[in-house]
C-alpha cells in the first residue's frame, strides 16, 4: 500500500489521540522531546506500509497536526 | 517523510484554509483544537472565510483571532450572542458564528443565548462543553456531572444543592426560534465526522434559511480534570454521553421538507 | 537584613516549587518573607518565575526590579533577566542548558551550575530546581539547610516522603558545588 | 426660520440620534427615559434600520458593542440603574474602543430609588462606573434643543476618538417639553472612514479584530497610555461650557443640567437684585472645562456648586480651582427635591455680597 | 507566638472571613481571585455554612443582598470585570442598607484586559460605581496578614453601620504567599443584634421589609441624608492609615495596597541614603484619611502618590490638601507595569532633596 | 347591606388573613389583585404568614410589602430568585417566595430563574404573565402575542425579527430541579379556583417536598392593553390560552407517588 | 334564598368583572362615584334574592371588594 | 418677559393637556416655554401637576418654587400649593370642587371660577380644564387665544375635530368669567 500520514513533529503536543485512533495501530510516541517539550507522535516506515489512510487518526487530532495522502 | 514522496499522491486530510497554520495555546489533547479545525472546515465548505465575522468568548477559546483567518470580536464573559446580534443586524448577509464555552454560554451567558436563539437570529453558535471553567482553572460549571470533583465541588458536585447539570441543547431545541440544534462529541473518529457535519449544517442553516443554528460539542479539558488525554477522552463516552446524549434535537429545515 | 532572589525557569512548577520552600522555610526561622509568582501569558506550561523576598524585619515590596540573587533555569530566562541582577549580586546559571556563562558581566558574581545534569546523576531531571535551591541557600545563608529540608517535609505529600531522600541529596550537591565553586 | 417643534427632551434625543444616521438601538424599557426606545421604534423601520428591545441592559450594551464594531452608528438608552448593568460592557466598549452613544437619563438612587431627576451619577459617568480606568464623553445637555444637539455632537466625538460618549442628562430634561428647532445633520469634514471596523476580511483580505485582551508584556500598559493620551487630546481640543454673565461676576455659580436651569433663573433673578453672580455651565462634564473655571475666578472670587446630589462635580470644580474658595449647595435625589430657583437665589445671597 | 502559616493572601480573606462568622458564600470564578472560593468551598461544609457558585456575578451579588437582609454574615469575591457587573446590587445593597462583604482582587483593564494586578477601581470603588451617589466602606490589605485582619474588620464596619463593605485589593496582595498569624475573631462588645433583619413575622408580629425604593415626597432625600449622615460618622470615627518614617518628611510618599508595599521599600531605600521621606498609606480609602494629610503636610512640604494607574487617589490627596503640592506617578496597569522599588526610589530623587 | 344582617350566615367567601385590609394601587380590573389574593389564602392554608418572606420583583408588583403581612425583601429588576435564593440558604425553615412579573422574570431575569429552578431551590415563584411590561408604561414583553402592539411593537410582535413569545413553564418543566410547574388563568371563577390550588400546590412543594414549585398566571393589564377590564379578561381565553395552554406541566411529587 | 354578598364601596374599582362572572346576572354598577372616582359594583336587595352564594364574583373580584355569605 | 403658571388637578390627563397646550400655543408665537410634568407616585389616576414658564427670551428653570399664577382643579390642590403662590400673583381656583375661597392670602389676586359647572353647562364635564386655560390666558395674555385654539387644532387627532368648538367655548367662557371677575 502506498498510503502515508505526515506527522508534524513542531504541531504536535503528544496527546496521544491518534494512537488511539488509529484501528491498526500504526502510531507510537516519540522518546524524543520536540522543541516545545513534548514527546510527539511518529510512525516508523515500516507501519506505514500499513496504513490504509483512513485518516481517523488525522480526524481526532487536536492540533491538525496530522496529513493523510492516498494513493492516486 | 520528504515531501517529494507525497506530491504524487492524493492529499485526504489536510489542514483547513481558514485555520491559521500556528501552534495553538491549547494544552496537549484539548479537544478545542479539533472543534476550531472543524469550524474552519464549515467555512472552507461555503467558502465564506472572507466574509465571515466570529465572536469570541472568554473562556480557553478566547484566542480565536489567532487562528482563524477572519474577522473577530471579543465579546465579555457570556454576551458573545448578545454581540453576535449586534453584528449580524448590521451586517445582515454576512456569516456570524460565536464560540463559546459552557462556563460561558450556560451559566453567566443564559440569558443572552436563550434570547438570541428565541429571537431567532440568524447566527451560529458553536457551544463547547468540556464540563467544567478550563481558563480559570477547573470550577464548577453548570454542565459539571454529579458528583465530578472541581475546585469549587472538592467534594463532587452536589445535585441537591448545585442541581443537576443542564443540557442546554435540549432547552434550546424547545424554542421556536431555534431552526437547528444538535448535540455531538469528538472523541473517536466517527463522532468527529458526525460532528463536521452538524457544524456544516449549522453554518448551512444561518446562510440558506437565515435561521438560528446551535452544536453543543462534548469536550475534554484533560488540564482541569486531571487526566492524561487519552483517559480524558474516554471519559467522554463513559460518563459525558450517557448524561448528554448525542443527536440532532431540532431540524427546523428537515421538519418544514 | 533584606534578601531577594528571583527565579525563573520553564514550565513552570518547579521554580515555583523552590521559591516556595525558601519563603516558608524562612518563615519557620522566625523570619519574614514574601513569594510572588508571575506566570506568562498562559497558566499551564510557559515561563514562569517568581521572587522571594526575606528580612528579619518586615517584607517590603514582594517585587524587585533588580534581584540581590537570581536563579536561571533556561536560556530565555539568562536573556531576559541576567541584565537586572544587581550590581554585585549573584547569578546561578543552569549550564546544563544555558551556554552563556554570564562572563559578559563583571560586576556580579555569576556561577555556572550543570543543574541538569547533576539532578540526572542523583536519579530525576525533576531534581534539577532543588540543585539550584541548594546551591543559593548556602550562597546566601540567611536560612539553615535544615530548616529548608523540614519545610520541604511539610510541603510534601505523606504519600511523597519517600523521595525526600534523593531531594536532600541534590539540596546538598547544590551547596557543595558552590562551595567549590566559590573556593 | 425652520418650524419650531414642541417636544420632549427623550424624543429630541432620539430625533437627533436618527438625524445624525444612528440606524441601530438596542434597549431595555426604563422609567423615565422609555420614550427614546418608543420614538425609535416607531420611527426607525421606514428608516431601514434596526431596533431591538432586548432582554435587559446587559444585552443591549453588548449589542451596541457588536454594531459599533462592525462600523454602524448605534446607541442604547437607559436609567440609572439599567446604567449600572451597562458597566462591565461599557468598560469593554471603551477598552475595545468602541464609539458609540450611551444615553443616561437618570433617575434617583441608590438602588430602586424613584423615578425623579438626580444628579448623583456624575461620578459614574465621568470617573469610570466600570472597571480599569478608562473614560467616556460626557455630554450634559441643559435644553430639549441640546439634547437634540448634542446626541449629533456625542456620535461624531465619539467617532472621532473610538471612545464611547454619554448623554447624562435626568427626568426633567427628558420629560420637559420646549421648543426644539431640528436641523439637519453635517457630518464634520475631518471624520475618518471606519476602517478599523469589521467587515468580513474579504475586501480587504486581512483579518481585524476588535479586543481588550493585551497579555503582552507592556502591551496593555501601551494601550492604556494610548487611551489616555486621546482623552488628554479631548481635554484640550473638546472641552464646552457656557458662560452667563461672567464677566464681572464676584460669585460664580456653576451646575450642569437641569439645575444649571434653575441656576440661571437663579442667577437672573440676583442680577435684578444687582448681584454680581454669573453661571457657568458645563456641557462637557468629561473632558471637563478646568480651564475655564481658573480663567473665570480669580483672588477673592467664589464658586459655588449647585447639585442635584450631596457632592461631585464639586470635586472636580475643587480640583480645578484649588486655592479657590469654592461652596456646594446641593439636594440629595428624591421625589421633592429638586431646588426651585428661588433657593438657589437665597444660596446665592449667602456667599455675594450686593454690588452696583 | 502562634503558629505561623504561610498562605496566599487570597486564602488569608477566605480564613478571615470564616473566622469571623461569615457562613454564606455566593461567587463566580474569576482570575486572580478564584482561590477565595476554592478555600471556602472546601471548608464552609465542615463549618455547617453555604457556599454557592451561582451563575453569574449578578445572581452573587443578589444571593448576598437576599442573605444579608436575612441577618446572615455573608459575602461574594470577585475581581474587576466582575465587580462592574455587581454596581446595580451593589448600589442596592448600599439604598436597602444591607451590611456584607464584597473582595475585588482587582486585574488589569478596562474589558477583558488582562489578570496582573492593577489599582484603576480606585474611582469605582470608593466613588460609587453604581448609580446614585452611596459609599462602601473601603478598606486596602497591604499584606497577607491584612487581608486576614481587614476582612474581619470589613464585617464589623459593615455590620456597625449597615454599608456594604469592600476589600479592594490586587492581583499582587491576593497571589503572594506570605506569613500570617491567625488569630481568633472577637466580636465588638458594642456591636447591635440585626433586629432590622428579616426573619418571617412571626416572632415579633410586624412585617419588615428591606428595601431602596422610597416614593413619597422628600422620603428618599430624607433616606440618602441619612446614609450621608452615616458617611460623616464613619468618616469622623472609622478612618485607619498606616505612618512610616513621617515624622521628619520632607516628601511624604502615599500609596496603598500593593504600591505601598513597593514604595516601603523605596523609602527605606532613600533613608538609607538620607533622604527625608516617608510613607503614608491610608488602609481605609473610604472613609479617606484627609485628617491625616493635613497632618502630616505643611507649607514646604510636598506629596507623592504613587499608584498603578494614571491617577485616581491622587485626586482624594489634593483635594485633602489642596494648596500642597501633590506630584503623581503611576503606571498604567497591565503585565509587566508594576512599578519596582528601584523605579519609585528614583522617583523620590526626583521630588526630595537629599538631606542629614 | 348592614352587617347585622350576615352576622348569622356563613361566611363563605372572605378577604384572607395574610392580605392586609388596604386598597392595592393595581389599576381596576388589573388581576394581580386576584392573584395576591390566591397567595395569601395559600399561606392562610398553611398557616405559614408568620414565617414568610417574600421577595418583591420590579413591576406594578413591587409594592407587595404593603398587603401582605410578612416580611418582604425588594430585588432589583428580574433579580428576586437570586435574592430567594440567599434568603432561603440563610432560613431553610421559612417559607420563601418570589412575584414576579413577566418582564422581570421572563426577560431580564431569565437567567437567574432558570438557575434558581435547576439548583431545585425550595422556594415557591408565583409569575404574572400579563403579556407587557406594566410599570413602565406597555412596553413589549417576551411573552407579548404574536402582532401584539405594544410601545416599543407599535405595529404589532414581529415575529421574524422579535422571536416567538416564550412560554416559561414548559422551559422550567424541562429542568430537573423543578419540582411542580404550571400555567393557570384567573379569568374565569373556575380558573380562578384551578389557579388557587395550584399555587397552593407550588406552597406545598416547597413546604412538604423541599422542592421549587413554580406557577404562571396569565393576567391581565387593561390600561397597557388599552381594554377596559372586562374585554381585556376577555382577551386571555381568546388570545393568551391559545398561546399558553394551561396546565400543570411538572409535578415530581405526582411521578414520585 | 337567603344567600348574601357585600361589596364594599371603598374598595371596589368598578372594573365589572363581578358582573360578567355572576351566572345569574345579579350585579351592575352604580352610577355614582364612590369617593376614589370610581363608579362601584352595586346589587341590588331584589336582585339579592337570586343569589346562590357561588362565590363566583367574589373569585374574581381583584380588590377582594366582595364578602360573599350563605344560609348556615 | 417671563410668565410662569403651575397647575394641579387630579385625575392627571387633564392640567397636563392645558399645559401643554399654553406651551405649544407659546411657541407657535415664536416665544418660547416649557413644559414640566410632575406625576405623583402613580403613574395613571392619582395626583398630577405641571408647571409652563413662558418668556420672550430664554427660560431658565422648567420648575418654580413660588409661581406666579397657579390653576388649582381640587381641594387637595388648594391645601398644598395655594401657600406656594407668589406674592403679587394669581390664583385660579376651581370653585366648583374647591370650598375654601382663597380668602386666607391677601397678597395676591384669588379668582374663584366655578368650572365643573360652566363645563357641564357647555356640555361636558372634561371641558373643566379648558374654561381655566381661557381664564388664565385672558388674565396673563401673554398669549393670544387664537392662538391657542390653532395649538389645539394640531394637537388633537382629526376624528376628535367635531369637539372642537365645544373646547372653543370653554376657553371663551373661561375667559369672560375673568373678565367679569376683575371688572
Ligand atoms: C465577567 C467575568 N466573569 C468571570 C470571568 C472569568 N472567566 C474567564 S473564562 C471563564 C470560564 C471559562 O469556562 P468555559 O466558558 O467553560 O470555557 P473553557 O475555558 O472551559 O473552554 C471565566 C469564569 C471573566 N473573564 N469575566
Ligand atoms: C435594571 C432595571 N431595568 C429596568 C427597570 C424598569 N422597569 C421597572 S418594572 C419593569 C418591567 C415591569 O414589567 P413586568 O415585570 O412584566 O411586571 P408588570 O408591571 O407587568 O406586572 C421595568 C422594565 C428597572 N427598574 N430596573
Ligand atoms: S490514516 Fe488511518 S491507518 Fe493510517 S495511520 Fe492514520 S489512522 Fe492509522
Ligand atoms: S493526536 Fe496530534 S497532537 Fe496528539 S499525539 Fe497525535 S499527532 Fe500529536
Ligand atoms: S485548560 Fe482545559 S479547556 Fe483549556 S486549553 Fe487546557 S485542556 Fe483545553
Ligand atoms: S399597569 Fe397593568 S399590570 Fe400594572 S397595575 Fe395597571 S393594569 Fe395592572
Ligand atoms: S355569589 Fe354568585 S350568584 Fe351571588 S352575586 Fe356572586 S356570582 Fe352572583
Ligand atoms: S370585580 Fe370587584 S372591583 Fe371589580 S366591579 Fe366588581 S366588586 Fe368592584
Ligand atoms: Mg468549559
Ligand atoms: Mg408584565
Amino acid at each position: 500500500m502506498a498510503n502515508r500520514i505526515v506527522i508534524s513533529e513542531q504541531l504536535c503536543k503528544g496527546c496521544g489521540l491518534c494512537v488511539v485512533a488509529c484501528p491498526h495501530n500504526l502510531i507510537e510516541m516519540s522518546t524524543e522531546l520536540n522543541k516545545h517539550g513534548f514527546f510527539p507522535a511518529v510512525i516508523t516506515p515500516d507501519a506505514m506500509l500499513s496504513c490504509t489512510g483512513c485518516t481517523f487518526c488525522a480526524q481526532v487530532c487536536p492540533d491538525v497536526a496530522i496529513e493523510v495522502f492516498r494513493e492516486r | 517523510m520528504s515531501i517529494e514522496n507525497v506530491e504524487a499522491m492524493k492529499q485526504v486530510f489536510s489542514r483547513p484554509a481558514s485555520l491559521n497554520a500556528v501552534q495553538t495555546h491549547f494544552c496537549p489533547g484539548c479537544q478545542h483544537g479539533v472543534i476550531h479545525r472543524l469550524v474552519a472546515q464549515a467555512m472552507d465548505a461555503f467558502d465564506i472565510q472572507a466574509q465571515t465575522i466570529g465572536v469570541a468568548s472568554v473562556g480557553c477559546s478566547v484566542f480565536l483571532y489567532g487562528y482563524f483567518g477572519i474577522d473577530v470580536i471579543e465579546a465579555p464573559h457570556g454576551r458573545a450572542p448578545a454581540v453576535a446580534t449586534g453584528a449580524k443586524r448590521v451586517h445582515p448577509q454576512r456569516p456570524v458564528f460565536t464560540y463559546q464555552g459552557d462556563g460561558d454560554l450556560a451559566a453567566i451567558g443564559t440569558s443572552e443565548i436563550i434570547h438570541c436563539a428565541n429571537r431567532g437570529e440568524p447566527i451560529t453558535v458553536i457551544f463547547v462543553n468540556n464540563t467544567t471553567y478550563g481558563m480559570t482553572g477547573g470550577q464548577m460549571a453548570p454542565t459539571t456531572l454529579p458528583s465530578q470533583k472541581t475546585s469549587t465541588s472538592p467534594y463532587g458536585r452536589n445535585t441537591s444543592k448545585d442541581g443537576y447539570p443542564i443540557r442546554m441543547t435540549e432547552l434550546l431545541a424547545g424554542l421556536e426560534g431555534t431552526a437547528y440544534a444538535a448535540r455531538v462529541a469528538v472523541d473517536t473518529p466517527q463522532h468527529v465526522l458526525q460532528a463536521g457535519k452538524a457544524i456544516k449544517k449549522a453554518f448551512q442553516t444561518q446562510l440558506r434559511d437565515n435561521g438560528f443554528g446551535f452544536v453543543e460539542v462534548l469536550s475534554t479539558c484533560p488540564t482541569n480534570w486531571g487526566m492524561n488525554p487519552v483517559d480524558a477522552n474516554a471519559r467522554v463516552a463513559e460518563e459525558m454521553i450517557p448524561y448528554f446524549p448525542l443527536g440532532v434535537f431540532k431540524d427546523a429545515a428537515a421538519q418544514g421538507e | 537584613m533584606n534578601h531577594d532572589v528571583f527565579m525563573a525557569g520553564f514550565g513552570g512548577k518547579g521554580v515555583l516549587l523552590i521559591g516556595n520552600l525558601l519563603a516558608y522555610a524562612t518563615i519557620l526561622e522566625g523570619n519574614n518573607a514574601s513569594y510572588f509568582p508571575a506566570y506568562g501569558v498562559e497558566k499551564r506550561g510557559g515561563a514562569a518565575n517568581c521572587t522571594v523576598v526575606m528580612s528579619d524585619t518586615t517584607v517590603g515590596s514582594p517585587v524587585v526590579g533588580e534581584p540581590e540573587a537570581a536563579i536561571l533555569m533556561n536560556p530565555a530566562a539568562m536573556t531576559q533577566f541576567y541584565p537586572r541582577v544587581r550590581r554585585g549580586g549573584l547569578a546561578l546559571i543552569n549550564s546544563s542548558l544555558i551556554e552563556d556563562d554570564g562572563s559578559s558581566r563583571t560586576d556580579l558574581t555569576a556561577i555556572a551550575i550543570p543543574a541538569n545534569d547533576m539532578a540526572l546523576e542523583i536519579g530525576d531531571s525533576r531534581l534539577v530546581n532543588m540543585v539550584m535551591l541548594g546551591a543559593y541557600i548556602e550562597y546566601s545563608k540567611f536560612v539553615r539547610p535544615e530548616t529548608v529540608k523540614e519545610a520541604l517535609k511539610e510541603v510534601l505529600p505523606e504519600r511523597n516522603h519517600r523521595f525526600l531522600p534523593f531531594n536532600y541529596t541534590a539540596l546538598e550537591a547544590g551547596a557543595a558545588y558552590l562551595r567549590k565553586a566559590l573556593a | 426660520m425652520t418650524k419650531r417643534l414642541f417636544v420632549k427632551g427623550n424624543e429630541a434625543v432620539a430625533m437627533g440620534a436618527l438625524e445624525a444616521g444612528c440606524r441601530y438601538y438596542f434597549g431595555y424599557p426604563i422609567t423615565p427615559q422609555s420614550d427614546i426606545p418608543e420614538y425609535i421604534a416607531r420611527e426607525m423601520p421606514a428608516l431601514g434600520g434596526e431596533f431591538i428591545q432586548a432582554e435587559s441592559e446587559i444585552a443591549s450594551i453588548n449589542m451596541l458593542l457588536g454594531a459599533s464594531a462592525c462600523g454602524a452608528r448605534a446607541m442604547t438608552s437607559s436609567s440609572s440603574p439599567g446604567i449600572s448593568l451597562k458597566q462591565e460592557g461599557i468598560s469593554y466598549m471603551a477598552g475595545s474602543e468602541c464609539p458609540g452613544l450611551i444615553v443616561n437619563i437618570c433617575r434617583s438612587g441608590p438602588g430602586l430609588g424613584g423615578i425623579d431627576a438626580s444628579q448623583a451619577d456624575y461620578f459614574q459617568a465621568t470617573k469610570g462606573g466600570g472597571h480599569g480606568g478608562y473614560h467616556l464623553i460626557v455630554l450634559a445637555p441643559s435644553s430639549v434643543q441640546e439634547m437634540y444637539d448634542l446626541t449629533m455632537l456625542a456620535f461624531d466625538l465619539s467617532d472621532r476618538y473610538r471612545v464611547p460618549a454619554m448623554i447624562l442628562a435626568d427626568a426633567v430634561i427628558g420629560q420637559m417639553k420646549e421648543a426644539l428647532e431640528p436641523h439637519p445633520y453635517v457630518a464634520p469634514d475631518d471624520l475618518q472612514p471606519k476602517d478599523w471596523a469589521l467587515i468580513g476580511p474579504g475586501e480587504r483580505g486581512v483579518n481585524k479584530v476588535v479586543k481588550s485582551l493585551y497579555l503582552g508584556d507592556g502591551e496593555l500598559e501601551q494601550h492604556n497610555l494610548k487611551l489616555h493620551r486621546k482623552y488628554a487630546e479631548m481635554q484640550e481640543k473638546e472641552v464646552r461650557y457656557e458662560g452667563y454673565e461672567l464677566d464681572d461676576a464676584e460669585l460664580v455659580v456653576t451646575a450642569y443640567g437641569s439645575t444649571a436651569r434653575i441656576a440661571h433663573t437663579a442667577v437672573r433673578m440676583a442680577r435684578q437684585q444687582g448681584y454680581k453672580v454669573g453661571l457657568l455651565r458645563p456641557i462637557t462634564l468629561f473632558p471637563f472645562p478646568k480651564e475655564a473655571y481658573k480663567h473665570h475666578t480669580a483672588a477673592g472670587q467664589k464658586v459655588l456648586c449647585v447639585e442635584l446630589n450631596t457632592g461631585q462635580m464639586v470635586d472636580d470644580v475643587r480640583l480645578a480651582v484649588p486655592c479657590v474658595e469654592v461652596e456646594f449647595y446641593g439636594r440629595a435625589p428624591g421625589a421633592g427635591s429638586l431646588p426651585t430657583p428661588e433657593e438657589l437665589f437665597a444660596q446665592i445671597r449667602l456667599h455675594c455680597e450686593v454690588r452696583s
